[in-house]
C-alpha cells in the first residue's frame, strides 16, 4: 500500500506491505521531492498500539515509543522522547508539497494562537504598520504577549476589541 | 498538632502540602475558585471549600473568603503555599486576629523583610554584605572618584530618580570615571527631570545565590544551605540546583554566606522557613538582595540534598514544636536539580500556551522526584501562572545528576499543551551548563543558539510516526479513476490483526 | 565504556536498567518474547529483539536465543537482572565464550557460592557464623546432650534423610531432648526410612537480615550495610527495609554483620553485586544462609540510604572500572522501605490476578520512588511471575518513612487486577510492625487479623461512589406500569450539565 | 429522582434533586433493610469526570476521588483511596436483597477465577468429595491454586482437561 507521508514541511512515499506470518510489516519510505532527494529507508517494522494513542514502533531493532495528538486541520502532533514534530498521511495523488508557511504576499491574518484576553490594540484600522511593528497585546497566564505585524502594510479589519476574550485561532487582525 | 489545615493555594504547591499534611495524619482542606473544581489539589484533599470567581482577587487573594473557608471547615491553621497570600502581612495578620495559625513567620517579619529598603537596613545592621554604594546623590566627581577607588572598579552608575536602565552607566576604570558620570547625569536628567546618579559595585555576571534558613518559635534558627538560581528569564528562576556549583568549587563559601544569612534572619527575629537571596561572584564574594518570607517554589532541591522535609518542618514549628536538628546536624550528599515545567513555548517568546493535556507521563525510578498539580485530560485555565509541575532530581554528583535529568526528560510526556521540555533537553546538553559556569544573564544569551537550531526528528523517529499513524487511521481504497478523499486502508493490506496482536 | 548492553530480563528490573543504560549514554537492548511485545521494557529500551514464544525457557531461559539477540544488536555486555538467568554460571560462562561482558560475578563465584553447601564451606573458611549444629547424623543421646550443651538450648533436631518438617524437633532444654530424641527419630525413620537425626541451633522468631556487597574486579570490596527482609510469606519478601530496626536499635550490629559478609565475599573472590543473606536473633547473633551472586529485588532501599547507584556501578565494574568508593566513605542516612506490588488477591491465598490493568496511578512528590513495568491498558500476561511494581519511600527515620510509604499507598491506584495494596495498607498501621519487632513468622501470624477484618468503606465513600456511578450512567426513566429494565437518568433531572462544568 | 444502590451486600435509596444554579445536587441515603437500617445521610454534593471513570465527588466539603471500572455482571468495582468496593445502581422496584453467597445447597459450579493452566485434576467424574477437599490444580504466573471442593457432593461433571488453558470464569467442576 502506498501512502504519502508529510513531515516538516517534505513529503514523502511511504510504502506498506505485508510479510508472512502477519507479525510485522515491509516498509519504504522515499522523499517526494525531487530537489532535496532523501535517502531511501526500508526494513520491517512492528507497530502495537499499547494505550490508546500511544504506539510501540519496532523499525528492525530500533524501538520507538509514539504518542499522537489531533494536530491542527488534518495533522497528528507527534511526541516521541523528549521530540515534538507534526505529520500527515494522506492520498499519494495530492502531488503539491505542503504549503511551508503562509506567503508574505496578500493579507495576512493575525491569529489568536491560544484562548486569552485582548489587553490592547495598539493600531487603528487603516494605519500603516511595518513588519515586526507591535499591533496587540493579549494576556493569559498572569503573561502579556505583544503581537508583532508580520509584514508591511495596512491593517485593513480588526477582529476584537480590547478586553474581549478570544478564543484559540480567532481572527485579531487582518494586515493587507 | 493540629488536626486540620486549610491550603490557601492551588497547583502543584497546594498537592505538595496536602502530602505532607496526610503523612503527619493532618486532614487537609483545599479551597478552589470556579475555574479549579476538576483541579488536582481538590481532588487530593480531604476537603475541598469553594471560594469564588477564577480571578485570583475574588478567590486566592480574597483574604475573607479564605479565613471564611477555614472556619468554616473548622480548620486551626493555614498554609499559605508560596505566591498569593504567602507573603502578605495583613493576611498573616488577619489569621492571627482570627485565631488561626499562619504557616510562617510572624507578620511583622513578614512586614519588615518584605520591604527592600527596610531588608537592606537589617542586612546592614547584622553586618551582612550587600551590595557596596551609595544610596544618596554624588555631590561632585571627586567624590564619585573617591567612594568608587573605596568600593573598587567596576562600579555602577545609576540615577538616583529613575531605573530600567536610564542613566546607567557601568564603569571599568577612573579614567572612564568622568565622563560616563556626564552622560548618564545627562540622560537622567532628561528621563526623570534630575541629573542626580549614585555609586554601586558593578557585580558582573552574578550568580543567584539563595540560603534557605529554617527556625523555631522557640528562637533556635538554623541554615540548611545554598541554592543555585541562576538559570532565570526575566527574573523567573528555570533551574535551580543545589549545591551551588560554585560552592561545589569553593566549599568554605557555603559556610559564609549561610552565616550572613543567619545573621539576618535573627536580627529579624525570624521563624519557620524563609530564604535568604544573594547575588555572588565568581571569586566568592555575595551581596545581600531581598529576603523571601516563605516556602520557595524550588524547596525540593535542599529537601533532596539535606534530607530535611521543609514543608513538614515548617507545620510542625508552627504548632510550637522546637527544631531538632542542630546546625552541625545538617549534612548535605550529591546534587539535585530542579527543572520548572511550564505550559510556554520557548520558540515563540516563551508565550504560555494553556489547553486540554492529553498525554501525561511523569518519569519516575531512582533518583526522581515529581511534583505535579496536573493530570491527563485536565484543561488548564487561563487564569493562573503557567507552572504544571517541578521535575527534580538527586544524583551522588552533579554530573551524574544531569545525567539523570536527561533520562527524566526523555521518560517525560506532555502533549495537549506546548512546554518548556525541549528547551531543558537542549540546555542539559549544554557544555556551559555543564561547567556550572553560570549566571543571570546565562540563559538570555543561551536562547539565540536554541532558537537558531529546532531539532529535527531523525528520518528513522519520522517513519516510526507515519507507521503509528498508518496503523490506526481509517483509510479506504480509493476508487479508480476518482479524486482525493478517498484512501486505502495500509493495514487491511498490510494484514493488520497480525500487527496489532 | 560500553556502547551498547543487552537486558536479559523483563518488567520493572528490565526497565530499570534501561533507565541506568540511559544516564551512562549506552543504548539499551531489551529482549521479549510472544507475549511481551506491548510490555512496558520493550516501549522503554533503545532497541528491542524478539526471542521467542512465551514461556521463560523458550524465551528468558534460553541461553542461545540471548547470546543470539546480542550478538545480533552487536551488544557488548548482558545484564542478567535477577531471577531467569541470573545465577546461571553456565550462562555468565556462555557470554565469557562468546566475548561478551556479563555483568555480574565471575561465573566460577556463581558455582561456588549458588551451591548451599560449598557456600557453606567457604564461609566456615572465612570464620562467619552459620548455623551451629551437625551436619552429620547423631550417634546417641550422649553425643547429643554433649552437642546440645556445647551451641545452646534450644536447639534443633532435624531428620538427616529428610525435610518438610517431619522428624523435626524444637528442644528449648535438656530435660526434653531424651523423649524428643526419640519422637524425631521414629517419626524420621517412619518418613523416610531412616531414624538418623541430627542437631541445629534452632534460631526463634528469627529476622531475615542481609547484606550488600559490592566489589570491583581488582580486589576492591566493600559493604553498604544491611536490609531486613523478614516481612516474606512462603520464603517471598514483601516488604523490605533499610536499616534494619533492629540495627537501628543497636548499631554496632551493621559493622559485625558486614565485616561478615565481607570475609565470606572476599574468600569467594566475589566481584560486582551481591548479597548474603542471614537469619538474625533479637540479642544480636547472626548466621550466615546463603548467597545471591546478582541484584536483588529490593536493591533500592540500600540506594536510597546509602546514595550508591548499585545498577550504574554494576555496568561501571563490569566494564572495569574501579570502585572509587572505600568502606569508610559509605554514609547511611534516614530509612527506607520498599512494598512490592503483586497481582495477587491477599483475601483469596494471595492467588495470582493477572489482568488488564485498567486505572494506574503511581505515587509521587518528597520521598517517593516507583520502579514498574506495567502501564495502564496492559494486560498482565500468565507466564511470570506477579511482580508488577516496587514502591519505595525514604525518610528521615522509620516512624516518618512509614507514615510516608501510607501515604503513597493511599494515593497508588491500580484496578483491572487485584494487588496486595490493601495488605499494604494495613500491616503498616499495625503497632507490632510500626514497632519494628519483626521475624520471618511475622506475616502468617498477622495474615488471621488481616483476613478477619475486610476494611468496609465509609457510608460516606460508598455514597461518593453511587453518586459518581449515577452520574455516568445512561439510565432512561422507567415507564408507567412497565417491569424493570428501563431506568430514570438521575443526572439529566438533576441537572447534569451543571454539575458537569 | 430515585434509584436503588447497592454495596457489599447492603440495598439503599439513593435520592437525587437538582438545585438552584446546577452546581450541585441535593441527595439523601437511606438503607432499605428494615433490619439493619443505617444512618440515613444527605446533603449537597458536586461531581466531575476529571478524567474517563475518574470522579472528583464532594459531599459537602468532603473530597472523595472515585476510580470506576467494569465489574462482574451488572457492578462496578470502586478504587477510592486504599479503600476497593463493588457498587451497583439499578431501578428502585427490584425489592428483593441481592444474593449475598450462592447457597450450599444445590449443584455448584467451581470456576476458574483468572485464566490459567489446569495442572492436575485430583477427583473423577461421579467420585465422592467432601467440603474443603482439594479437586483441582490451576496454576498461573508460576503459581499452582489447588482450588477445593465448595461442599461435601459427587462430581457430577468435569468441564476441562489436564494441560488445558482455561479462562476466568470457565466452568471446571461441577460438584452436586
Amino acid at each position: 500500500m502506498k501512502l504519502r507521508a508529510d513531515s516538516n514541511g517534505h513529503s514523502y512515499l511511504l510504502e506498506i506491505d505485508a510479510v508472512e506470518g502477519g507479525k510485522s510489516v515491509a516498509y519504504t519510505l522515499k522523499s517526494l521531492e525531487t530537489e532535496h532527494p532523501a535517502d531511501e529507508l526500508g526494513g520491517s517494522a512492528s507497530v502495537v498500539e499499547a494505550m490508546p494513542g500511544v504506539f510501540s514502533v519496532l523499525l528492525d531493532h530500533e524501538s520507538f515509543l509514539v504518542r499522537l495528538s489531533p494536530g491542527l486541520d488534518d495533522t497528528l502532533d507527534v511526541s516521541l522522547g523528549p521530540r515534538r514534530f507534526s505529520i500527515s498521511l494522506g492520498d499519494l495523488r495530492d502531488h503539491a508539497p505542503r504549503k511551508r508557511a503562509a506567503s508574505e504576499a496578500g493579507p495576512q491574518e493575525l491569529r489568536a494562537q491560544m484562548p486569552g484576553k485582548v489587553v490592547k490594540i495598539l493600531v487603528a484600522a487603516g494605519e500603516r504598520v511595518v513588519l515586526g511593528q507591535g499591533v496587540i497585546i493579549v494576556e493569559a497566564m498572569k503573561m502579556q504577549n505583544e503581537m508583532k505585524s508580520p509584514k508591511d502594510g495596512v491593517v485593513s479589519h480588526i477582529g476584537t476589541s480590547e478586553g474581549a476574550t478570544v478564543a484559540a485561532g480567532a481572527t485579531l487582525l487582518v494586515i493587507e | 498538632m493540629f488536626r486540620k489545615v486549610l491550603i490557601a493555594n492551588r497547583g502543584e504547591i497546594a498537592v505538595r502540602i496536602v502530602r505532607a499534611l496526610r503523612e503527619l495524619n493532618i486532614r487537609s482542606v483545599a479551597v478552589f475558585s470556579d475555574a479549579d473544581r476538576a483541579a488536582l489539589h481538590v481532588q487530593m484533599a480531604d476537603e475541598a471549600v469553594h471560594i469564588g470567581a477564577a480571578p485570583s482577587r475574588e478567590s486566592y487573594l480574597a483574604i475573607d473568603r479564605i479565613l471564611g473557608a477555614a472556619r468554616c471547615a473548622g480548620a486551626e491553621a493555614i498554609h499559605p503555599g508560596y505566591g498569593f497570600l504567602s507573603e502578605n502581612a495583613a493576611f498573616a495578620r488577619a489569621c492571627l486576629d482570627s485565631g488561626i495559625k499562619f504557616i510562617g513567620p510572624h507578620w511583622s517579619s513578614i512586614e519588615q523583610m518584605g520591604s527592600k529598603t527596610a531588608a537592606r537596613r537589617v542586612a546592614i545592621d547584622a553586618g551582612a554584605p550587600i551590595v557596596p554604594g551609595t544610596e544618596q546623590g554624588i555631590r561632585d566627581f571627586d567624590e564619585a572618584r573617591r567612594i568608587a577607588a573605596a568600593i573598587g572598579y567596576p562600579v555602577l552608575l545609576k540615577a538616583a530618580a529613575g531605573g530600567g536602565g536610564k542613566g546607567m552607566r557601568a564603569v571599568h576604570a577612573e579614567s572612564e570615571l568622568e565622563s560616563a558620570m556626564r552622560g548618564a547625569s545627562g540622560e537622567a536628567e532628561q528621563a526623570f527631570g534630575s541629573g542626580e546618579v549614585y555609586l554601586e559595585k558593578l557585580v558582573q555576571r552574578p550568580r543567584h545565590i539563595e540560603v534557605q534558613v529554617l527556625g523555631d518559635e522557640h528562637g533556635h534558627l538554623i541554615h540548611l544551605g545554598e541554592r543555585e538560581c541562576s538559570i532565570q528569564r526575566r527574573h523567573q528562576k528555570v533551574v535551580e540546583e543545589s549545591p551551588s556549583p560554585l560552592v561545589a568549587e569553593h566549599p568554605e563559601i557555603r559556610e559564609r554566606i549561610g552565616e550572613a544569612a543567619l545573621k539576618i534572619a535573627r536580627k529579624a527575629s525570624y521563624a519557620n522557613a524563609g530564604t535568604l537571596e544573594f547575588l555572588a561572584t565568581d571569586s566568592g564574594d555575595f551581596y545581600f538582595l531581598e529576603m523571601n518570607t516563605r516556602l520557595q517554589v524550588e524547596h525540593p532541591v535542599t529537601e533532596l540534598v539535606t534530607g530535611v522535609d521543609l514543608v513538614r518542618w515548617q507545620i510542625r514549628i508552627a504548632a510550637g514544636e522546637r527544631l531538632t536538628m542542630r546546625q552541625e546536624d545538617v549534612e548535605w550528599r550529591g546534587s539535585a536539580i530542579e527543572c520548572r515545567l511550564y505550559a510556554e513555548d520557548p520558540f515563540n517568546n516563551f508565550f504560555p500556551s494553556p489547553g486540554r493535556i492529553h498525554h501525561y507521563v511523569e518519569p519516575a525510578g531512582p533518583g526522581i522526584r515529581m511534583d505535579s498539580g496536573v493530570y491527563p485530560g485536565w484543561t488548564i485555565p487561563l487564569e493562573y501562572d503557567p507552572l504544571l509541575a517541578k521535575l527534580s532530581v538527586w544524583a551522588s554528583s552533579r554530573p551524574e545528576a544531569i545525567d539523570r535529568m536527561r533520562r527524566a526528560i526523555y521518560e517525560c510526556q506532555i502533549t495537549g499543551a506546548i512546554t518548556n521540555l525541549s528547551l531543558f533537553a537542549r540546555l542539559l546538553d549544554d557544555p556551559a551548563f555543564q561547567s556550572g559556569r553560570l549566571h543571570t544573564g546565562f540563559l538570555d544569551s543561551f536562547m539565540p543558539e536554541f532558537l537558531a537550531k529546532r531539532d529535527e526528528a531523525s528520518p528513522e523517529a519520522v517513519t516510526a510516526a507515519f507507521l503509528a499513524a498508518a496503523s490506526r487511521e481509517d483509510l479506504t481504497p480509493p476508487e479508480e479513476g476518482s479524486g482525493s478523499g478517498n484512501r486505502a486502508s495500509a493495514w487491511q493490506l498490510a494484514g493488520r490483526r497480525g500487527m496489532m496482536r
